[in-house]
């Protein structure tokens, strides 16, 4: 059952990535990626992150994504005129990305090749919202502090920056 | 016992009046400093009544302040008999001059400002009494430095306040200096700044051997003393502080702060006691100091500067009694001046206030009539400072003159002398102000009860406190009491009486007296009065060389030439990079992120050559 | 496959019953405006327009679903789906009472698809998801109606989801879990026997503040009058779905009622004590819906047999009155009682708030769009934030 | 249930390759898309990967902090979206462009 849902929405994942890179509409690109986080969320499920999955859910595809789409939509941002620039990119891109990808995959074999498996549920709840509350106002308070902070300067440069007039 | 709350409140009182005071009515504003002050006395009183550890002090650790390797500070207080009697003094006379104040200052600008100082020195004054090693109490010690700092320049428009404030600042800076070298030593040779562990570390050096370097740690130690509590060479400050307001004068510069030096050296009495020659040393300037200031204070016609030199003076006497090992009876002493010197200062403000504003004695006189409640209270104040039998100040000073016999007779004979010119010059000043007929053109009122209610308690308390509270008893409970030798104490009262007569004599019957005898030792008389030319040769020797120096070498030399150079010379070496670099700026972002893979993949490759994975 | 079966049976039920309810609250809404607009309402179909709703439907997907020309096919098409779904798929996390044993058999469940223990985040999440159903349809009908519709829906929605959270946490500080089920059962019981134990009245911080705040967002979240500005008619032709028509502007229908009844829902659950009784069991709270029932049905009666105001009356009014009765009758079974009485306390609840939503649409003007910004970043947020600061602080003094 | 073709459950270095597929995806989002918000977009889905991973490593743990790391990813990345996302508009509002390739006036 874990292995057909991971694969499941793990090709749900790399299509929607996949459909992320090739469509030509950022629209299109958008609702891909959604698809993607959504996608990940029930990966994160599988991996006993619940709350972390419902935080993928509310912040990133509920509101970050939003704030895309409302973004492509105010500039009412049309598809992508083809012939692209910087010629060389296309050549070297390509054989750059596969090779990156191959070592990875070397790497994740060689350390993480015989781990265990993923059996849904069968670690205790250390991804309850309990657990990573806990976690988070005790030995984290002060990155979650600081993280606050740093929420409270974009807001106020987003403001700045998208004021009407710039004075 | 919970002592932080002791502190506490008054900061509390300086959070609100300081933050919020601008837009509080002045009832709100007294209600809350007052009220601060007033709470944290009746917590003294708690934990006064929860019971004084005779022996161990009772000690409250709160957190770890400074910890670096196995060197630890702490935020300590402790609470032991004889930091009960300071807190007693600090926050029942600072009470009452809170309320002074209130009707004192009725009539000032920047009301909340001052209530919010005051309340900030009561925090930090209460600090340096309850802290349990040299750190906390160096904070207290900086604390009300800086308060006295603000409280003298309290009327920063008249240029010689601002000015007045900056000298004591900086003359404070020269003792800090010395008691900061203290604490490094200290420190550094015990690794500790913990009271106990030092005082047992330092019992436990024999004196001989100990010798060097504990009378090193003292005499940096009295250096600091002498600049808090305006000991020869560094009082000059003290008679400039007048500046301030007289609230501020009787309780910072007459009954608390001053009193900081004699309450650190007694604290740490146990590592005096194997540096005689240190104690030799706080002695003679104590003696001295007295002696001197006693002499100034004579040709002073300006009824606070009397009285400020009479405070160095006495300052001078409680040196002298923790100098000679009569530590209690030092404390004994700091306890009664401060009661009769906040109040000589309290009824001199009162004076100052009838004659709205008016400080010359020229211009006083026949006040007796007009202004009662002050004269009385004045007058049991110059009793008890005079050592008359019974006035709290007779016992003090008989305990300090009695130890002083024992040490070396010529101390006590010199102390006696002094004593005779406080009399005498604190009568004179008592007398030009309220004998004779008036002599100014002001309209003398009577203050209000909200000022002459604290003259009266602090006058019973100035004529009774002696019998009251027999401090040398309180702090050494199992000491041998000394022998009463009847000889000296006669002696001495019949110098204070001496004194006063002699005062009555030139100052009401023959008032002509004086002005002859200034003209025959006219040049005494000068140098007296400007007091010794003290500051203009401070001013001379250190002041000038430090400014030129300064500004020529300093200024000119090293910070123009040298590290702006080098500022400059880092800005056109990192250009010239720039120059060289640019060039990779391509401006193509998509470039520099395939560059970035690139990168990685690199990386990727030396780890696996490397074979770091594994 | 035990399991299996009984999720399959559950999900028929409660399907049927929700889809049933979401067609009728179309017909229930319109009733209560009319009364309130001293009007009749729909009286045509059936007796008392009972029927209406089937009509609707039928029209609806007899109607020729047309597509403009100018449309982003793809997106068109995919915006109604994706709205209904996240708004229908919430009501599988929802409980409507306690558990229980099927009578006759040895099987004990309880009533709710299925329980998460973070049943409420899902809620959030899907909601949240729920704007790019109207944002996508604004955007792809490609007319600037709906498209400025549809940046509003959006902007609000994303504005009133800080204080409607913020609201939500505040009695979760209290019951401090977030499985739905375990959030009722910790509002179990009563003060004095009489006062229940409900968020919006638990010590140490009642609850009304975020209760209302919460009820305003969710007014906001449904896009319901006052907030009702993505659809606002006099401005933006129909707002986002101008330019559907049939059943993919039906589906958009269903999903915002879908949504007010998923609110209510989680509103009644968070602050209302869910199914908990409103009246103690030794008060007699266990016949309060005989009761009613029967009292119904005896007004019907009386109205239809003794002064029928219209012609039908006579006919339908005694029915009713029969059927009320019945289900009256029926409620004093104790077997009956004991499954049936929290889905009716929870119904009765959800249904009153549904009544306020009515209520409030007949009564209420539409914001303007700025005063809608306004009111919620300037009122509702630091409210939300305030009340829920004094909370967390009662929580940890007491 | 009947015995599937493969194992009942996958190991966790599936879930990094995953991760690791769909990070190289978002490099080259990055490096092939020209429009700034497709760009960003991608670099969202750089980010998701690595959430992915992290959240795999805590399962391998048993431990909360990977879910603390990838929550830490989110806020930041939201933060980095509102701005991203205003600077997207200003650049829009002044050169009415949203290629990537015309927003090059730091070049020499």
């Amino acid at each position: 059952m874990d292995a057909i849902l991971f694969f499941v929405f793990a090709a749900l994942a790399v299509g929607c990535a996949v459909s992320l890179v090739l469509q030509s509409h950022p629209i299109a690109s958008a609702l891909s990626l959604i698809g993607v986080m959504g996608s990940l969320g029930v990966l994160y499920l599988l991996l006993g992150g619940e709350f972390i999955a419902m935080a993928q859910l509310i912040v990133y595809a509920g509101a970050i994504m939003v704030l895309f789409i409302f973004v492509i939509m105010l500039l009412n941002a049309g598809a992508e005129p083809p012939g692209p620039k910087a010629k060389y990119l296309k050549f070297i891109g390509a054989p750059l990305l596969i090779v990156l990808m191959g070592l990875i995959g070397y790497f994740v074999q060689t350390q993480m090749g015989a781990t265990e498996v993923v059996k849904f549920g069968s670690k205790s709840d250390f991804g309850s919202p309990a657990s990573v509350g806990m976690s988070l106002f005790t030995q984290y308070l002060l990155p979650f502090e600081v993280t606050s902070v740093l929420i409270l300067i974009a807001i106020l440069g987003a403001i700045v920056l998208a004021r009407k007039e710039i004075d | 016992m919970q002592l932080w709350l002791i502190p506490i409140l008054p900061f509390i009182g300086f959070l609100i009046n300081g933050l919020f005071g601008r837009r509080f009515s002045k009832p709100v504003i007294n209600a809350v400093a007052v009220g601060s002050v007033a709470l944290s006395f009746l917590w003294v009183l708690k934990c006064f009544m929860a019971g004084v550890p005779a022996e161990e002090p009772h000690i409250e650790r709160y957190f770890t302040w400074i910890a670096s390797g196995d060197f630890t500070v702490g935020v300590d207080f402790m609470f032991d008999r004889l930091n009960s009697v300071m807190l007693f003094v600090v926050t029942g006379v600072g009470l009452l001059i809170h309320i002074y104040a209130v009707g004192y200052m009725s009539h000032e600008g920047g009301y909340y400002r001052f209530f919010a100082y005051l309340n900030l020195f009561m925090f930090f004054m209460l600090t340096l009494v309850l802290g349990a090693n040299f750190l906390i109490l160096f904070i207290g010690w900086e604390g009300v430095g800086l308060c006295s700092y603000l409280l003298i320049g309290f009327y920063f428009l008249e240029k010689f306040a601002g000015d007045a404030g900056k000298k004591a600042f900086i003359v404070n800076r020269v003792g800090d200096f010395g008691f900061s070298l203290a604490m490094f030593l200290i420190a550094n040779h015990f690794g500790t700044l913990d009271f106990g562990a030092v005082f047992e570390k330092a019992k436990a050096m024999p004196v001989e051997h100990s010798a060097g370097f504990l009378t090193a740690v003292c005499l940096l130690l009295v250096l600091g003393a002498t600049g808090k509590s305006a000991q020869i060479p560094l009082y000059t400050w003290l008679p400039d502080a007048m500046a301030g307001p007289t609230p501020v004068s009787a309780l910072i510069h007459a009954a608390t702060m001053v009193t900081a030096g004699v309450y650190m050296v007694t604290r740490s009495q146990l590592m005096f006691n194997n540096a005689p020659i240190a104690l030799e040393v706080l002695a003679i300037i104590g003696l001295a100091t007295a002696f001197f200031a006693a002499t100034i204070g004579i040709c002073q016609t300006d009824i606070k500067k009397v009285f400020a030199y009479s405070t160095v003076s006495q300052l001078g006497y409680m040196f002298l009694g923790l100098g000679v090992g009569a530590y209690s009876a030092g404390v004994w002493h700091l306890m009664t001046h401060a009661f009769f010197k906040a109040l000589l200062f309290l009824g001199a403000g009162s004076v100052i206030h009838a004659l709205s504003g008016e400080q010359e004695l020229s211009q006083m006189g026949g006040l007796r009539k007009k202004i009662p409640y002050t004269f009385w209270t004045l007058m049991c104040a110059g009793l008890a400072i005079a050592g008359f039998p019974l006035t709290s100040g007779y016992f003090s000073k008989e305990a300090i003159l009695g130890a002083a016999f024992e040490h070396h007779e010529w101390m006590f004979w010199v102390g006696v002398f002094t004593a005779g010119m406080t009399a005498f010059y604190v009568f004179r000043a008592l007398f030009l102000a309220f004998f004779g007929e008036y002599r100014g053109h002001h309209h003398p009122h009577e203050s209000p009860f909200v000022m002459t209610i604290p003259l009266m308690v602090l006058a019973a308390l100035s004529l009774a406190g002696g019998l009251l509270f027999n401090i040398p008893h309180w702090l050494e409970p199992n000491a041998p009491p000394e022998h009463e030798d009847l000889k000296l104490k006669i002696i001495a009262i019949g110098s204070g009486f001496l004194g006063i007569v002699l005062a009555y004599y030139m100052y009401v019957v023959n008032t002509n007296l004086p002005v002859k005898i200034a003209n025959t030792f006219s040049a005494v008389y000068r140098v007296i009065y400007n007091k010794y030319f003290v500051d203009e040769a401070y001013d001379s020797v250190i002041v000038h060389p430090l400014e030129e120096g300064s500004r020529v070498l300093l200024w000119k030399g090293i910070d123009a030439g040298m590290i702006d150079g080098t500022v400059n010379g880092v800005g056109h070496t990192a250009r010239g990079f720039g120059k060289i670099l640019r060039w990779a700026q391509a401006g193509n972002i998509r470039g520099y992120a395939a560059w970035v893979a690139f990168g990685s993949v690199l990386v990727l490759i030396a780890i696996g050559l490397v074979g770091g994975s594994k | 496959m035990d399991f299996l079966i009984l999720s399959l049976i559950k999900l028929a039920v409660v399907m049927g019953v929700f889809m049933t309810t979401l067609a009728y609250l179309q017909w229930i809404e319109r009733k209560v405006i009319a009364h309130i607009q001293l009007r009749v309402g729909p009286n045509r179909v059936g007796p008392h327009g009972l029927l209406q709703p089937l009509a609707d439907v039928i029209k609806l997907i007899t109607k020729e679903g047309l597509v403009p020309s100018h449309v982003n096919l793809v997106f068109y098409c995919l915006a109604p789906i994706i709205a209904v779904f996240f708004a229908l798929i919430a009501i599988s996390v929802i409980p409507f009472g306690g558990e229980f044993t099927v009578p006759f058999t040895d099987i004990h469940t309880s009533m709710q698809l299925t329980d998460l223990n973070i049943g409420l985040l899902l809620i959030l999440g899907l909601s949240g998801m729920g704007v790019y159903g109207v944002a996508l349809a604004g955007w792809a009908s490609n007319n600037k109606y709906a498209l400025i519709g549809g940046l509003r829906s959006s902007a609000q929605m994303i504005s009133y989801e800080l204080p409607m959270a913020l609201a939500l946490v505040a009695p979760l500080l209290l019951v401090n879990t977030l499985s739905l089920r375990e959030i009722v059962n910790a509002q179990d019981g009563f003060y004095f026997g009489v006062l229940p134990k409900w968020s919006i009245f638990a010590l140490p911080f009642p609850q009304v503040v975020s209760f209302i705040l919460f009820l305003i967002a969710a007014f906001a979240e449904t896009n319901r009058v006052p907030f009702d500005l993505p659809e606002a008619e006099n401005e933006l032709v129909a707002g986002f779905h101008t330019e559907y028509a049939s059943m993919q502007f039906a589906s958009f229908f269903m999903a915002e009622y879908a949504n007010m009844v998923t609110v209510c829902s989680v509103a009644t659950l968070l602050f209302l004590g869910g199914w908990h009784p409103v009246i103690p069991d030794m008060l007699g709270g266990n016949y309060v819906a005989s009761l009613l029932h029967l009292g119904a049905g005896a007004i019907c009666l009386y109205h239809g047999l003794l002064q029928p105001a219209r012609k039908w009356d006579k006919y339908t009014l005694p029915v009713f009155g029969v059927i009320f009765i019945l289900i009256g009758l029926v409620f004093l079974i104790p077997i009956v009682q004991t499954i049936l009485m929290p889905v009716f306390w929870f119904c009765a609840k959800v249904l009153f708030l549904l009544f306020i939503f009515i209520w409030i649409r007949g009564t209420l003007p539409r914001f303007r769009y700025d005063q809608l910004m306004r009111f919620a970043w300037l009122f509702m947020f630091p409210v939300a934030l305030v009340n829920l600061l004094v909370t967390a602080l009662m929580v940890a003094l007491f | 249930m009947p015995q599937l073709p493969f194992p009942s459950a996958v190991p966790i270095s599936y879930y990094l390759i995953l991760s690791a597929i769909l990070f190289v995806l978002g490099v080259a989002g990055f490096i092939y898309r020209r429009n700034i918000i497709t760009v960003f977009m991608s670099i969202e889905l750089m980010l998701n990967a690595v959430n992915l991973s992290f959240v795999a490593f805590s399962y391998k743990f048993a431990k909360p902090d990977g879910h603390i790391f990838s929550f830490f990813v989110m806020v930041v990345a939201a933060a980095e979206a509102a701005v991203g996302l205003a600077i997207i508009l200003t650049v829009f509002k002044n050169k009415q462009t949203l290629q990537i390739d015309d927003v090059d006036s730091m070049k020499l």
